[in-house]
């Protein structure tokens, strides 16, 4: 896949090389600082926010260059002004001990001062003047030294082409060596030549923008078969319509094969959190035959822990997750060992009573959880490695967060499947698991596997929790919301099968993901339900059945 | 034997103990009906301590017609069925004069029968989908078109919006606030394809397939925007995708309308910033008024760090205006009250007044605010003047034609304009 | 051969002879008369500045603990009896409810907000211009009260018909219950469903044409609500004792022996299970005139998790011990939550643990067993189990 | 046929009608004197064969014995006679009508299959005469049950198997309550009520003392004509008290067949079974 877009890519390069040669170039003056910049600047301090805008174009011409740092100060929320005089400043730092603010004067750089937080107040902004100033760093910061602005700067200039964009555009790309910037400068001017006056040119753009699925090639195309009310195309030269719209089905195919991936890959996600937090289930339900209720419980601990260590280290958000990942094993693994102690060792063979006693276990839980964190749920920052999303095209984007808990849980997986497999503890806790006396009759010390095993499935529960809070709310309720999915994937794949719980907990994220844009999203949960509860009925003991004598009785 | 003498003994302590009357009061009960556990005690106990810091204030200034306030305290917890048992607990044993409490609109349902048919007095502090006024109650939270409606208009004039996403839990107010919402933008030219209606489930955490349909919806090119009613615990993980996939406020800015400051409280706000809300009140809002009461209320709390809200200043309306109309009408009967409130006035905490209406809703400023680093609002719009707040919206086909008006002659909460016929009073 | 003549008499006792041997059950019959006959008595007769006068809301909380009660009953007769655990009944007291609300919703007519006398007010709310086809009927009692039991009992029919048949057992089987009420609670919840979405059913007003607002009606409900316990408790009580009732508990000690005796015990537990999916509903349709409100939250996984609570607590495997817990921990609740709402969910939480890890027959069982300790020889082996 | 020859035929009196015919044996076709057909009977389970084309042809009245070694495969075979066990392949047939293998558990044992489990599997919560009660052959159906009143001719069937398995004093004791040899005579005797026209057997003397064995023994030997009987044991020396027929199974198949003294002497059953022991 990944190599098809290559093609695809290399192809487009060739196209607008030619589009390069036929481009004129207009090179631009920059304005000169002017002495009325500081008086428009005090306009920003004074007027509605419907009028800044006006103001903004004003400083610019003025200003050229100089008001950049205002600009960008403005757009991040640190542009302010002194209540007693209007002179702007800019935040440099802020002391949170004497609730004080360093700043520098706007249009002095160099000017230190200190105010207390109550003399200055912040030049507003909304989502509409952000805008506004994004574009307009954008064309100043075109010529920048650091490629990442420029093409930032060429990405938002794309969203709007007007004539002077496409000025600043055609000369940037003399100068621009980045041959990533060029292509993107390339296909910016070639979206400006669908409003060329030559229809000769339009055709050949629109026949170099076939199958790009930039959202600005789709809508600069839909608008050329637009009808006006009486069915007429607006467009006069039909040929123009018919390349368009032939242009415009191949971008539809194309983002229809991505809308199909990308759907793929909502499944995958889901499945994988189906997977993460039903997995030590399949081992505390399916080896040991508990129903652990409390497990959506230890699913939150882990997410808890996660928040405490975040607390411990507020500046190394990043590394804070790969401490939290033990950590929460630890913590829920001990947990679940002090539960199997202290309760469930009483009920051997009894499964419907740890079902009973673990639910009164996961409500002691959440209430203590409430009682020392407060029921309201609690922060846990997301890593900038984890936000995001991997951009594969314009068409297609994957998020980080959910590609890395993909990962992360087939990686538990595997791990658990090798302790299963490969370790002693693994060896003893499938022995006991089918014949508890002969084990012991051979010296296996069935308690303490026993111990381990829950141990083990809590501690992998914790481990979810870890993944669950980046994804969605640490609060006191987080388990509950998690336990029949969980329930659910188990029986689904066959109690005591890991890859019958792995084969269920994906194919039922895909199924609810494939079913969720016919149906909606609560039908889709409900059909996944009632699908379970028929197959169960069909197969009672799940997709990968336990086989053998031993679960004849 | 010894069963027997269990099973009577249990049934003698049940009985003696739920029938002992209370006494006759020296003060004035004040029944105070939020969810103390459960799902809703997150929003709900907030509101439980507003009430009570309230009642100690009075209590300060001397009571209420010579009289010490007494908050009476229970908790539904977050039960619906509970809120009207309760709400029958507070009005016959414990016999209180007025009630604050009720968070989510099923809870009010559960209570108006009771407190109907019991005569009580109850002011409901939350924003709501309105098609509804009781005689017995007082809606002092938002009804759609003073927060919804604004909302919109801020959207569309000043942001230019053409597109509309309009994404909420699936329960009756989003459900209205969307019927609302979607007949308004029709009214003003809004074509059918530029609008998207989803709905979810409560607590929905995985929005990637709706997150990235908002994102194809909002690539035509047209500015689009999302109006969100979505509940508590599933905003979070949706503003959190529409930041993972590459959606900031300036691309789709969303507005929400149960989105505030106590919401978002200790929550990483980085994704959130720059999305909107719209309010009645925000804490940010500078007023003399509003830092006496953010003070007062960390005193009262002993929590530095404890936020303000809108439905706080609701309550804190809700309970000035109560205390004025007892002292207006020198008694706290309810029909008194309930005749003496009408067009009584209590400063907004934001500035200006704020009045009770004839329809039991209050004529309120709206403000739009955008979020910020902190988890406060900045107000980047507001209504240049108060808007009285309508019960019966003139936006749905059904209740176009009803007015609520509990002045006489009419004194019905659904007159039907029409037929001039006033239906389905409980009393 | 030595004398058999007498062993008819000694086998298994008549049901009236069961009946009359059952202390716990006497008792419990005994108080529920005198109970809420002297709570209507209290309510109706006495003037309300007696001290002996009972108030209209304790008169509703009986009526409410009583419906709770008759649930617990439900869940026993299968748990207690045939090892079915269900953690769905919450879905068939619901739905129940369910029925009931919605003859009391039609019973309103044109007296709602918006004065349709067709349509409910949420469906005029939401533009619905016409009833749907499902609640047709629904304005007759005779014909909601049929629904009220046809209903659960045909989803309890289908369900148990596929999951006994498939020999879905133990613990699959309490899993898929849970997922059963689980399912129909998100359904419940979806405004499109026509039930009122998370709102649900509210604002009655007449039951039958009597006020659902007067004293009367309510003592009126407290005393349908005991007697409705009290047939069922009689009716539960001669399955039981019958030899269905035997192969009911030979099935919950070891199915596939039963089968290999010749009783098809599919059939034996759907019709138990479907009977106890109407008992449930009865208190569903029992509950909701009395609350006043039902709505999806009664569907919750959680409270069929509760109900199971209090079987268990009192006792399972006795009918009365069913409704001895539902009684107390509902008492016990509405005590605490007034007090100590914190401490409440420990209490319950703490309750369950105990309760299963060392009172496995409840509180009741506690109880015999301290009898039985003292009256030594063994017919009374008989007896702590009816 | 005038009507009134209807009418007589209708009200002969040595005839009842239909519905008041109950607890009647379903009729087995036993016209060729064998009442259980085993042919070609394979069973695996997750790749281990429990039986392999097994042939066992069992006569109307036989007292047959099975023996063989652990995981010989001969509770897998009364497994699915008794309808637990679905085989891969193969037939039985209980007389020459009735297919047992698209029967369940209850049909079958309706027909008059009964089984006494390796484990003593009694109704522990019920009572020595409960336990009996539900055993006995009657309508098994609903309705039926839950009018159900003992008949004097049941109770008499009861107090006499009661007398056979020596249980007189614990009748009403709960069967829980039972030592291990109590349950399994409480065993037998529920087979014995239920009146089946096979018996399947799994060792049935384990646990029993001496003397009991004996008299075990007696009752199986005593059944043994009036009911067909299949006896599995590892007691040879029972075996040899009882059995006139002996089927060796080994490996999922039959070894050999014959009298106690035959088999013993063949050189297959040396070698495999017999051949161990000393």
């Amino acid at each position: 896949m990944f190599s098809a877009v290559n093609l695809v890519s290399r192809y487009q390069i060739c196209r607008w090389l030619f589009i390069f040669l036929i481009s004129i170039s207009v090179p631009m003056e920059v304005a000169s600082a002017s002495e009325g910049l500081a008086q428009s600047g005090k306009q920003l301090t004074i007027v509605k926010l419907s009028k800044v805008a006006g103001v903004l174009d004003e400083m610019e011409q003025q200003g050229g260059d100089e008001v950049l740092p205002i600009f960008e100060a403005m757009l991040v929320g640190d542009l302010y002004f002194v209540k007693a005089d209007k002179t702007l400043v800019i935040v440099v730092e802020r002391n949170p001990d004497d609730e004080s603010v360093t700043v520098s004067n706007a249009f002095h750089a160099e000017e230190l001062l200190n105010f207390g937080k109550a003399e200055l107040k912040k030049v507003r902004v909304n989502n509409k003047l952000r805008r506004i100033l994004r574009s307009k760093i954008a064309a100043l910061t075109l010529s920048s030294s650091d490629p990442d602005i420029r093409e930032s700067a060429v990405n938002n200039m794309l969203q709007n082409l007007d004539d002077e964009n496409i000025q600043l555009l055609t000369s940037a790309k003399l100068t621009e060596t980045s041959t990533a910037i060029i292509e993107k400068i390339d296909l910016a001017l070639t979206i400006a030549l669908l409003d060329s006056a030559d229809d000769e040119e339009r055709l050949v753009a629109i026949d170099l923008l076939r199958g790009v699925v930039e959202p600005v090639v789709r809508n600069k195309l839909q608008s050329l078969v637009e009808k006006d009310s009486q069915g007429k195309y607006l467009e006069e030269n039909r040929s123009i319509v018919y390349a368009s719209q032939s242009a415009l089905q191949q971008i539809d195919r194309k983002l229809r094969v991505y809308g199909f991936i990308e759907r793929v890959f909502f499944g995958l996600s889901l499945g994988s959190v189906l997977l993460l937090a039903a997995i030590g289930l399949s081992i505390t339900f399916g080896v040991m035959g508990v129903i652990n209720m409390a497990h959506g419980e230890l699913i939150m601990l882990g997410a808890y822990t996660t928040y405490v260590i975040q607390q411990q280290f507020p500046n190394h958000i990043g590394i804070s997750v790969f401490v939290a990942i033990p950590a929460a094993f630890i913590v829920c693994g001990l947990v679940g060992v002090a539960i199997e102690r202290g309760v469930i060792q009483f009920l051997k063979g009894r499964p419907l009573e740890t079902l009973l006693a673990t639910f009164g276990i996961s409500l002691i839980l959440q209430q203590t959880v409430r009682t020392i964190f407060s029921p309201l749920n609690r922060q846990v920052s997301t890593p900038d490695w984890m936000s995001g999303a991997l951009q594969i095209n314009p068409g297609l984007a994957i998020t980080y967060n959910r590609l890395y808990i993909f990962i992360f849980s087939l990686l538990v997986f595997f791990l658990l499947l090798l302790v299963m497999k490969r370790t002693a503890l693994g060896l003893y806790v499938r022995a006991v698991s089918q014949n508890r006396d002969m084990a012991m009759a051979l010296g296996i010390r069935s308690n303490w596997v026993d111990a381990m095993t829950f141990g083990l499935g809590s501690g992998i529960a914790g481990v979810a929790g870890v993944a669950l809070s980046q994804l969605t709310n640490v609060g006191p309720n987080l388990g509950q919301a998690y336990i029949i999915d969980s329930f659910m994937v188990v029986v689904f794949g066959g109690v005591g099968s890991l890859w019958g719980t792995l084969v269920a907990a994906f194919s039922l994220g895909m199924f609810s993901k494939f079913m969720e844009p016919v149906t909606g999203t609560v039908l889709a949960q409900i059909c996944v339900l009632v699908f379970i509860v028929l197959f169960i009925q069909k197969r009672p003991r799940g997709l990968f059945p336990q086989q053998g004598r031993a679960s004849e009785s | 034997m010894k069963l027997r003498r269990l099973l009577t003994m249990t049934a003698a302590s049940l009985l003696l103990s739920l029938s002992t009357a209370a006494m006759a009061a020296e003060t004035i009960k004040v029944g105070v009906l939020h969810s103390l556990s459960g799902t809703m005690a997150i929003s709900e106990t907030t509101l439980k301590d507003t009430v009570l810091m309230m009642i100690e204030e009075q209590n300060k200034k001397g009571g209420l017609l010579g009289k010490k306030l007494e908050a009476v305290v229970v908790d539904p917890a977050s039960n619906w069925p509970l809120f009207a048992e309760k709400t029958r607990e507070l009005l016959s044993k414990e016999k209180v004069d007025v009630i604050f409490g009720c968070w989510t609109s099923v809870s009010r349902k559960s209570v108006l029968p009771v407190i109907e048919e019991l005569n009580g007095l109850l002011f409901y502090p939350v924003q709501y989908e309105g098609e509804e006024s009781s005689k017995n109650v007082f809606y002092t939270g938002a009804a759609p078109n003073q927060q919804a409606i604004p909302a919109v208009d801020y959207l569309m004039n000043e942001i230019g919006v053409e597109r509309w996403v309009l994404a909420g839990t699936d329960y009756v107010y989003p459900r209205t606030t969307n019927k609302i919402l979607e007949a308004y933008l029709k009214a003003k030219g809004v074509s059918d394809s530029d609008i998207m209606i989803n709905y979810t489930p409560f607590g929905h955490s995985d929005w990637q397939g709706i997150v990235s349909d908002v994102k194809k919806f909002g690539s035509t090119g047209k500015q689009t925007a999302v109006v969100s009613t979505i509940n508590g615990d599933a905003n979070i993980p949706f503003y959190k995708e529409l930041g993972n996939q590459g959606i900031s406020a300036e691309d789709i800015p969303v507005v929400a309308f149960s989105v505030g400051e106590e919401e978002l409280s200790g929550l990483d706000t980085k994704p959130l910033v720059g999305h909107l809300a719209a309010w009645n009140y925000f804490q940010s809002v500078e007023s003399d008024e509003n830092t006496a009461f953010i003070k007062q209320w960390k005193a009262f709390i002993k929590d530095d760090k404890r936020v303000t809200n809108d439905p706080m200043e609701a309550t804190f309306i809700g309970f000035n205006m109560w205390a004025k109309a007892v002292e207006k009408a020198g008694t706290t009967d309810v029909d008194s009250v309930e005749s003496a409130i009408i067009g009584i006035t209590s400063p907004n905490l934001t500035g200006g007044t704020a009045v009770m209406n004839k329809n039991h809703h209050l004529s309120k400023p709206v403000l739009i605010g955008e979020i910020q680093n902190d988890g406060q609002f900045e107000v980047v719009w507001e209504t240049d003047g108060v808007v009285p707040g309508d019960a019966w919206s003139d936006f749905l086909p059904g209740s176009m034609d009803i007015v609520a008006d509990w002045v006489p002659p009419i004194k019905c909460g659904n007159f039907n304009a029409k037929t001039a016929k006033c239906s389905g009073q409980n009393f | 051969m030595s004398d058999t003549g007498i062993l008819p008499e000694l086998g298994r006792p008549g049901f009236l002879r069961s009946m009359l041997r059952s202390k716990g059950g006497n008792t419990f019959l005994v108080l529920l008369f005198v109970g809420t006959l002297l709570a209507a008595m209290g309510n109706l007769l006495v003037p309300p500045d007696s001290a002996l006068y009972v108030d209209t809301y304790t008169i509703t909380l009986l009526g409410k603990y009583l419906s709770f009660a008759l649930l617990a009953m439900a869940v026993d007769v299968v748990w207690g009896y045939c090892g079915i655990l269900s953690l769905g009944h919450g879905a068939f007291f619901a739905l129940g409810g369910y029925g009931m609300g919605m003859y009391l919703m039609r019973q309103i007519g044109d007296r709602g907000v918006y004065g349709n006398p067709e349509l409910p007010d949420f469906m005029v709310f939401l533009n619905w211009s016409e009833l749907p086809w499902f609640w047709y009927g629904f304005d007759q009692f005779w014909f909601a009260a049929i629904m009220i039991m046809l209903v659960p009992g045909f989803l309890a029919f289908v369900f148990g018909w596929l999951a006994f048949r498939s020999r879905v057992t133990g613990v699959y089987l309490s899993i898929m219950t849970q997922a059963l009420t689980y399912a129909l609670m998100l359904a419940f919840f979806r405004n499109e469903m026509g039930f009122g979405g998370n709102n649900g059913l509210t604002d009655f007003k007449e039951l039958m044409g009597f006020d659902l607002q007067a004293d009367t009606t309510r003592v009126a409900l407290l005393v349908c609500t005991a007697l409705t316990l009290g047939a069922a408790y009689l009716l539960s009580q001669f399955i039981l004792s019958s030899k269905y009732g035997r192969v009911i508990e030979a099935i919950r000690d070891g199915e596939s022996r039963v089968r290999f005796v010749g009783y098809k015990t599919e059939t034996y537990k759907v019709w138990l299970f479907v009977y106890s999916a109407v008992l449930a509903a009865l208190a569903g349709a029992l509950y909701v005139p009395q609350v006043g409100i039902i709505n999806p939250g009664e569907f919750s996984p959680l409270n069929s998790i509760e109900i199971v609570v209090w079987v268990a607590i009192g006792g399972r495997g006795l009918l009365y011990g069913a409704i001895l817990g539902a009684l107390l921990v509902n008492f016990a609740k509405t005590q605490f939550t007034g007090i100590l709402p914190e401490a409440w969910l420990f209490a319950l939480g703490a309750l369950f643990v105990i309760v299963t890890v060392f009172l496995p027959k409840g509180v009741v069982g506690l109880l015999s067993m301290r009898t039985r300790s003292r009256n030594k020889p063994s017919p009374d082996l008989m007896e702590a189990r009816e | 046929m005038t009507r009134l020859d209807t009418f007589r035929e209708t009200m002969r009196r040595d005839r009842v009608f239909d519905f008041v015919l109950d607890e009647r044996l379903p009729s087995v076709d036993v016209s060729h004197g064998v009442l259980l057909y085993v042919e070609g009977l394979s069973v695996s389970f997750d790749g281990f064969k429990a039986l392999t084309n097994l042939n066992l042809y069992v006569d109307d009245g036989e007292l047959r014995c099975l023996i063989g070694a652990n995981g010989a495969g001969k509770t897998t075979l009364m497994d699915v006679i008794t309808g637990k066990t679905r085989p891969d392949e193969g037939v039985v047939y209980f007389g020459q009508t009735h297919n047992l293998l698209n029967k369940s558990e209850a049909d079958i044992a309706e027909l008059g299959v009964g089984r006494k489990f390796q484990k003593p599997t009694v109704f522990e919560a019920l009572t020595v005469f409960e336990n009996l009660e539900l055993a006995l052959r009657m309508d098994k159906g609903i309705v039926a049950n839950l009018f159900y009143k003992l008949r004097s001719d049941q109770a008499d069937l009861i107090a006499g198997v009661i007398d056979t398995i020596g249980l007189h004093t614990q009748i009403f004791q709960q069967a829980g309550a039972l030592s291990h040899g109590q349950k399994q005579w409480l065993e037998i005797g529920m087979l014995l009520v239920s009146e089946p026209r096979l018996l399947l057997v799994d060792e049935p003397v384990a646990g029993m003392t001496a003397q009991e064995t004996e008299s075990t023994a007696e009752l199986l030997t005593g059944l043994a004509g009036k009911r067909t009987v299949i006896v599995v044991e590892h007691d040879m020396a029972f075996v040899r008290s009882i059995s006139r027929e002996v089927t060796v199974l080994h490996q999922g198949s039959v070894l050999a067949e014959g009298s106690m003294d035959e088999v013993q002497n063949n050189p297959d059953v040396i070698e495999v079974y017999l051949g161990e022991a000393p």
